[in-house]
């Protein structure tokens, strides 16, 4: 077998695994099914990428994977065919939501502060679409709920990981996830 | 309604989307004790005479019961304030400053909101292959709309007499409803009837948070909501259990 | 738009529907999602089915529609990668399944009668699996829930529809089968 007929077939093997998972697949995983190193991975993921172009599927990397997907540019079809994409969400959850992304893990009372509103709601609609989820409870009195975003939530955006969150004001939002703020367990 | 599926409501001193309602109240920048919470219910219902869209629904209930909670609370005898050392011991030029600080961190996140608002419009058109079927689908709905739920619900509204203000101290929540349903729908292999949920006479309060539990329940998957013949009774099943 | 743009486009849509709708969709909705005419999709089926030899993606028809899925020559990369694969279905579990499939519409008791056991623990187990579902309810007494097979049924074993399940031999198995219980409508 040529070295070429050996990349082809395992660009065929690739697809496979990207349309058998469904979900973002993370590298490791790629290349453990294909017997591979990571970096020949990588490589034959940039080929396949290439080959897709002009075609109506396309891979994305995704929550700290990579996924087969359609193109944004042909959703008027599939809506046709399939239900639309859950609603997006009301201004005031992704305002929530942003406040849990950014300052993960957060309390409920800390989201509340910074918002200066009621957010339990919001939260729990959070909850229930898988956005964001229990990560512990922070120690001190009462013992407080601490909330962060989960897989679903990267995948929501197509974000890569937390890292590729649009950044705050210019701060980069690795500093911002270290840095504890000065207020918490106000109520 | 495109901006977030609030619904908008109108009551004294306000117009608007009702969770701009609960945050201003919240604020303290609407009186809640001028706001007739009755009619807006009421008026609401009223409007729902076209497609009930369960999620909007659900947005005002929520609405609804936050502002019932904290109109409950202006109106109950104040309780000996808490005491707040941290807030008390604060300098004048602290607190503006904090509170300056405090708009300046709100106005960060909103903008951060905009920005996963963009990214959400991108990839709700970019889709994968969906998960086996059945973890989505149909909501268990069987032989009825959401209307007809929503109509039953408007009837026991109706015929609860209580006005809002007598709300227990201990309070109702979502969650002990929640658990209280099931129980008793563990209790009835043949289903209830949906008026059986609700005594007579029951706070409002107690009605809307009921409600919630249910369509929290029927969400969830963990009962089924069904109607034999047309304008009969509505019956609850519990989700999988055999009649 | 050339004649050739136009047919690029719909062939790049149509991979988009088979990938989003995930199980096999009919050729009217492909049509009908595709705005065009049962005759063009088909023409279209052929010319992307073409594109896709040498790949490892394919078309098949199964179920009563079309669906994209893997080449069976990559099945032990997509086995290594799956390797948590669903658990097979217990022995007593595909007996139940079994006598929904060549009885339904069945009750559970109807099952049980047949089987002479119990059985509501397999008829979850296989409706957790979206094997069988709940079909409606047998006039009578109790009007106990009748269950059927699902299209994941028919997918998982890979029938077209129910006349493709392949036929009882033996007497003994169908009269077993066949044969009304004294027991029915038990529980």
């Amino acid at each position: 077998m040529t070295e070429e007929d050996r990349a082809r077939t395992l660009r065929c093997a690739l697809e496979c695994l990207l349309l058998a998972s469904g979900g973002p697949v993370p590298l490791p995983k790629l290349a453990q099914a294909l017997q591979c190193s990571e970096e020949e991975t990588e490589a034959l993921l940039a080929q396949l990428e290439k080959e897709y172009e002009g075609r109506g599927l396309m891979l994305q990397p995704v929550a700290g994977g990579w996924q087969l997907c359609t193109r944004p540019e042909y959703a008027d079809y599939v809506t046709r065919l399939v239900a639309a994409q859950p609603e997006p969400l009301s201004r005031a959850t992704l305002e929530t939501l942003a406040v849990v992304a950014y300052r993960q893990p957060v309390t409920r009372a800390e989201v509340e502060a910074v918002r200066g509103a009621r957010s339990d709601h919001h939260l729990r609609k959070l909850l229930e679409r898988n956005l964001i989820r229990e990560v512990g409870r922070k120690p001190g009195p009462g013992s407080p709920i601490l909330y962060g975003t989960t897989e679903v939530f990267l995948r929501h955006f197509g974000l890569r990981d937390l890292s590729d969150l649009p950044p705050l004001e210019g701060r980069r939002v690795q500093d911002m996830l270290r840095t504890p703020t000065g207020k918490e367990d106000e109520r | 309604m495109s901006a977030g599926r609030s619904p908008v409501v109108r009551v004294a001193g306000f117009e608007g989307p009702v969770d701009e309602l609960v945050r201003r109240a919240h604020a303290g920048e609407v009186d809640l004790r001028e706001v007739d919470l009755t009619s807006m219910v009421r008026a609401y219902l009223d409007g729902l005479r076209g497609e009930v869209d369960l999620e909007e629904a659900t947005e005002f209930l929520w609405a609804a019961a936050a502002l019932v909670e904290m109109k409950s609370r202006l109106l109950l005898p104040p309780k000996p304030p808490a005491p707040e050392p941290a807030v008390a011991q604060e300098e004048a030029t602290d607190l503006a400053e904090q509170l300056r600080q405090q708009v300046e961190e709100y106005r960060v996140f909103r903008e951060a909101a905009e920005a996963l608002a963009a990214l959400e419009a991108v990839q709700r058109r970019v889709f994968t292959r969906p998960p086996e079927e059945g973890s989505e689908g149909e909501l268990p709905l069987v032989g009825l709309t959401v209307q007809d739920l929503f109509a039953a619900f408007r009837r026991v509204l109706e015929r609860s007499e209580k006005p809002v203000e007598e709300v227990p101290r201990e309070g109702v929540t979502v969650a002990d409803c929640m658990r209280a349903i099931l129980a008793r729908l563990a209790a009835s292999p043949h289903g209830l009837q949906f008026d059986e949920l609700f005594e007579p006479a029951s706070p409002r309060i107690v009605v809307i948070v009921t409600f919630l539990a249910l369509l929290e329940l029927v969400r969830r998957r963990r009962l089924r909501v069904a109607q034999m013949e047309p304008f009969g009774p509505i019956r609850l099943y519990a989700a999988g259990g055999e009649a």
